[in-house]
């Protein structure tokens, strides 16, 4: 074990997947010698040279549609987005091509490529620099959908998604990049896609919660412990395919779901998991389902307004404290 | 270059075989056979064929919703191709992606593509992956005048040049997006320059603009452009001017473009001009034409048997090729 | 009333308002001469022109991003776009710029804009070009989100859409356009965004449909009524805003909430309405929600495989048949 | 054109309220009173004031990330502006959209934007309104060499093009996209072109390149393109080269340039030199350009002051705004 942090854990598992594999390689706006807008891509350029470590012009569709085209003739491009509010320009390439290609091709065709971005609000970037979009790319079949909320899950969920042979969205909360945790340091530490964790295990009420929120709700947990609520914290980790089999065994165990999520409520990743359990775990529910989510705006830019629109701690804790 | 006699009426022969096909194609979704869109290629027969025939085994192409010549044009099997037209278990795709779709990946076909200028990054990615994993494959990427206003075009041909990738952009100008004329001087137009290959300035490549129902011209550029990539010269632009000669989709009624224009280009047919070549030069004589067309409707009549006889995919082939590795 | 077809509606819908208002006008990929790909602008640009009725090169991005300059500077534009399963090249256009200017500049700005989309499958036209998307514009605030089932209301929310001050996405069924209803002939006819329609009065079951799936749920509802199962059909008409309090009153009294819907399931329309419903109304049911909408993965060409893939009249009554 | 006295001591006004703004900016970022991302225009002022001057009331500008001196040139309230940087209540956008949003649609501006290219869209429809509307308008769109890669710079200017808006797309090469060179002979680069105006070749426009930091010629370049637009001649393209003195954003360490290439444009400040022409040509003496400053001066601290004391947007402000009619 190492303590790195999250956005240390992600280019460890950059570096590593690169060493091990030729055919893996990085591209996107500024993460050579810039190191990445985030820093995530650091010194990578370095130790890999500008024809691995690709600085793109400004040219979303391109990154993406190239990335395409490369990983269906036997590369492995790690692409990144700069901002998840930027997914709207490539997202034919995503939908049209990444997605559909194996499918329509009748299984001839794969497209063993990563999308990371850096997603999330909390840092007064405002509008367009600041979306939860991941709700879109789960409606989309053909792609997986990944979320850590720590650095372990970073460095192992990032290197399966590298070798995985579909098309990988690999969001990062920007908050959680300077959060520092203990990670694996052998080089073969790999998460599964599609296999959720229980966080923290409870008896009284299950929160499914991704990135960002998952220490939110933990420490909303910990705070209810002290008032005798019981709280199970459960992160999927990866969003499609999800680990829906661990979330229904806790709502048959609490009765009661709360998802936490920082998007806008409606329409929702949040709201498909109150759907699934709607459908298939009605039986198991005490009380309605609550979702805490943004409210259904854009996010604003002043600090204050921006906390007031984002969930945290206590907001969770509140919602929690209503359902008894 | 000097190409031998065979070479010559091979040439001939896959244009023939993109004309049959599509002739036949275009009966049997008036028919009713052929469910979806069908966007035929006759009268382009000469780039599909002229470019690809600059093309080697580890080479690439991308195509677009008009592919079905590019296809036939790489060596695409016939059979497997009227299949899947047919929508059937046999066809290529399994009968999942229809004539939008149609791809070859072991012949390096990286897909037609129902999204007009999306085969352009694909391209460049194509060449991307050359360059990184050291190989001398050069990809040739064929779309329309219409696409070519599209913002991919321009993305795509801006990093394939700061990148120098090995990538021949060929632009099928048939004169139309749909509707709309490339270009005219008066009214309603796709763009504001009378040759798309203008644009190659923009991205400090070189452009050129051939004849596009000259299948010798067609060649000789790609053939040039191969060649300049091949030795990482970086990627080009050739422009084909050419013509559909059916409507942009079957049922389309064309009432945006008059009959003599048809008919203008009609007299410059691709095949009969080439025919008239192989004549000229003596490398071809009525019979020898005759037996080779003959030939040519004998195996497209068995892909369609083959396609008509086939079974339909199975249903629950409706959720699997969704995930690689298999199943979520 | 006349017997007009869905796509004759649409047409006459913008007739009537661009002979109301000069400021009304409409663009996208051939229109004009053509008449628009599925024919629903057919003749209006010999009524109104080429400036009114203007032909587009093949440009999305451009199409959608001057719509929005256009609606922020005292037009009223009616974008179409070919099929929505184009909808991800101008995606940024609709989620950055479109649907949050009015938010971003405290209110300065606002786009009056609609983007019609032919959506849907059944006619062979495999994956890029018979999706359903419109659940990723409901995950976007900013934007209003319409889908009628019929023609008559197809005229009346058109013509609402087109008044209305905020963007609107305006998405129509293919196969639905050759569907003939009788219409107001009256030109000040209109639909209000947001309220909902009790499509079939009914005490046993809420079903809750948009677009061609109000067809099949009505057809479903007839022949479950020869079974003895009374259903109701609510057709929302717009997604955003949603008539959510029709339907919370359909199933506090019917107790059983089916949502018919030709989306994929995960991360659906449907999922949404799912989740408000086991949110707000959770001890109204009797029965888990189900959700009958097409399977996680990408249209499929073969018209078999195309059926198989589709819910239809028959899907949603054996669906139903389960609930009892 | 000539120019009267004022005219042109007003460009230098202009200039300076920029410089003056931006380094209060500068400093109260780095004091942490300002949250989100800053990026500053101090180095390229005579860019959106020459081409600010060139437009009349009715005009209309889109702007950029990088758009505070757009703002200013185009004679937004100066108050307001630094209370929407500092996300108070007061500001143009109360506070919602911040240092990326600023817009004041009153002043025909038509909002700074944090998506790089997004402008070039909304410019063109801009355009297209003056022709529904009946119009005279023209509408200066800027945007960076950066953003001349993106695909909207492409289907943009070809629309300008093709429906012959009335549009200047205003270029503002400084040399890099972050980290990105335009172009460079060797490496890394954004564009395999040395003028980005040669790209209005493609589209069948006019384009030229000025000195930016020249502000009598940006200001020439764009008064004769607003002239032709508003005379039915459709959109041009001008490049200004210019640099930007500071990093991309506030923090920006840039690694990716050198101090020498800095200092070499420090000596081609744009003030400085707009300076100089005044004094030589006895417009200016020493003594009126302090007291500009001076006045100057006084207007930021006072609109710092503003800001600083203006109250915090209310929380219920979290909601509002998303529909403009009105809640849902
Ligand atoms: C992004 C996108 N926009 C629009 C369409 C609809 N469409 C299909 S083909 C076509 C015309 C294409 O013109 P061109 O590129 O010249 O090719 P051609 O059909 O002439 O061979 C259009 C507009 C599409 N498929 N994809
Ligand atoms: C579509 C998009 N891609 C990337 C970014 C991130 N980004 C912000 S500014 C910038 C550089 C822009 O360069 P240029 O257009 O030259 O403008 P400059 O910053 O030099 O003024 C980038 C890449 C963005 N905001 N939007
Ligand atoms: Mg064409
Ligand atoms: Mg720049």
């Amino acid at each position: 074990m190492k303590k790195l942090s999250y956005a240390e854990a992600l280019r460890v598992a950059m570096e590593e997947e690169m060493s091990r594999d030729s055919s893996v390689f990085v591209m996107g706006e500024d993460v050579g010698v810039f190191g990445g807008c985030f820093g995530v891509t650091g010194d990578l350029v370095e130790k890999f040279g500008e024809d691995r470590v690709r600085d793109t012009p400004i040219t979303e569709t391109a990154i993406i549609g190239s990335a395409v085209g490369a990983a269906m003739t036997g590369s492995r491009p790690v692409a990144e987005i700069m901002f998840a509010g930027f997914l709207g320009v490539p997202m034919d390439e995503i939908f049209n091509q990444a997605a559909k290609m194996c499918y329509m091709t009748g299984g001839q065709a794969h497209v063993p490529m990563v999308l990371r971005v850096p997603n999330g609000a909390g840092i007064g970037a405002a509008a367009q620099h600041s979306e939860r979009t991941e709700a879109w790319f789960t409606h989309i079949p053909g792609l997986k959908v990944v979320y850590p909320s720590n650095a372990a899950d970073a460095k192992g969920l990032l290197k399966s998604a590298i070798r995985d042979e579909d098309p990988v969205m690999f969001f990062e909360h920007k908050i959680l990049y300077n959060h520092v945790g203990d990670v694996p340091e052998e080089d073969d530490y790999l998460v599964p896609l599609g296999k959720g964790e229980i966080k923290r295990e409870g008896s009284d009420i299950t929160i499914v919660a991704t990135g960002i929120e998952v220490s939110h709700s933990l420490e909303a947990a910990e705070k209810l412990a002290e008032e005798g609520i019981d709280v199970e914290v459960i992160d999927p980790r990866t969003l499609v395919p999800l680990d829906i089999d661990m979330i229904m065994k806790s709502v048959e165990k609490t009765g009661k779901l709360l998802i936490a999520s920082e998007e806008v409520k409606r329409g929702s990743f949040a709201s498909e998991i109150a759907a699934e359990v709607a459908e298939e775990g009605l039986f198991y529910l005490e009380q309605p389902i609550k979702r805490v989510c943004a409210p259904d705006a854009p996010v604003p830019f002043s600090s204050v307004l921006e906390q007031a629109y984002l969930p945290d701690a206590e907001k969770i804790a509140d919602a929690v404290r209503e359902m008894f | 270059m000097k190409e031998s006699n065979e070479e010559l009426v091979g040439l001939l022969e896959k244009m023939l075989v993109i004309r049959e096909f599509e002739t036949t194609v275009q009966k049997h979704f008036a028919e009713g056979e052929i469910p979806g869109f069908v966007h035929l290629y006759l009268g382009e027969e000469a780039v599909g064929v002229g470019a690809c025939s600059a093309l080697g085994e580890e080479d690439f192409i991308t195509s677009t919703h008009r592919g079905h010549g590019h296809l036939l044009a790489r060596g695409g099997d016939i059979k497997k191709m009227m299949a899947e037209i047919f929508g059937k278990a046999t066809g290529y795709n399994k009968g999942k992606g229809g004539s939008m779709h149609i791809a070859d990946v072991n012949l390096g076909i990286l897909g037609a593509n129902g999204i007009v200028g999306a085969g352009l990054p694909i391209a460049a990615g194509s060449g991307v992956s050359a360059q990184i994993l050291g190989k001398e494959s050069v990809t040739v990427c064929f779309f329309g005048d219409g696409a070519s206003n599209r913002g991919t075009f321009h993305e795509a041909i801006n990093m394939a040049s700061v990148w120098n990738l090995p990538v021949v952009f060929v632009c099928e100008n048939n004169m139309y997006g749909i509707s709309m004329p490339q270009y005219r001087a008066d009214g309603r137009k796709g763009q504001n320059i009378k040759d798309v290959s203008d644009r190659a300035v923009a991205y400090g490549i070189s452009g050129v603009t051939v004849d596009g129902n000259d299948v010798m011209a067609v060649r000789e550029a790609v053939v040039e452009a191969v060649k300049k990539a091949r030795a990482d010269g970086g990627p080009s632009l050739v422009e084909c001017k050419t013509y559909r000669h059916r409507g942009h989709f079957e049922g389309d009624p064309t009432v945006y473009r008059s009959d003599e224009e048809l008919e203008q280009w009609k007299k410059k047919d691709p095949i009969d001009r080439f025919v008239k070549v192989l004549k000229d030069q003596e490398m071809l004589d009525d019979e020898g034409y005759k037996e080779l067309r003959d030939k040519v409707r004998g195996q497209i009549d068995e892909a369609l048997q083959f396609a008509q006889d086939s079974p339909e995919p199975d249903v629950s082939e409706v959720t699997t090729d969704v995930y690689y590795g298999g199943a979520e």
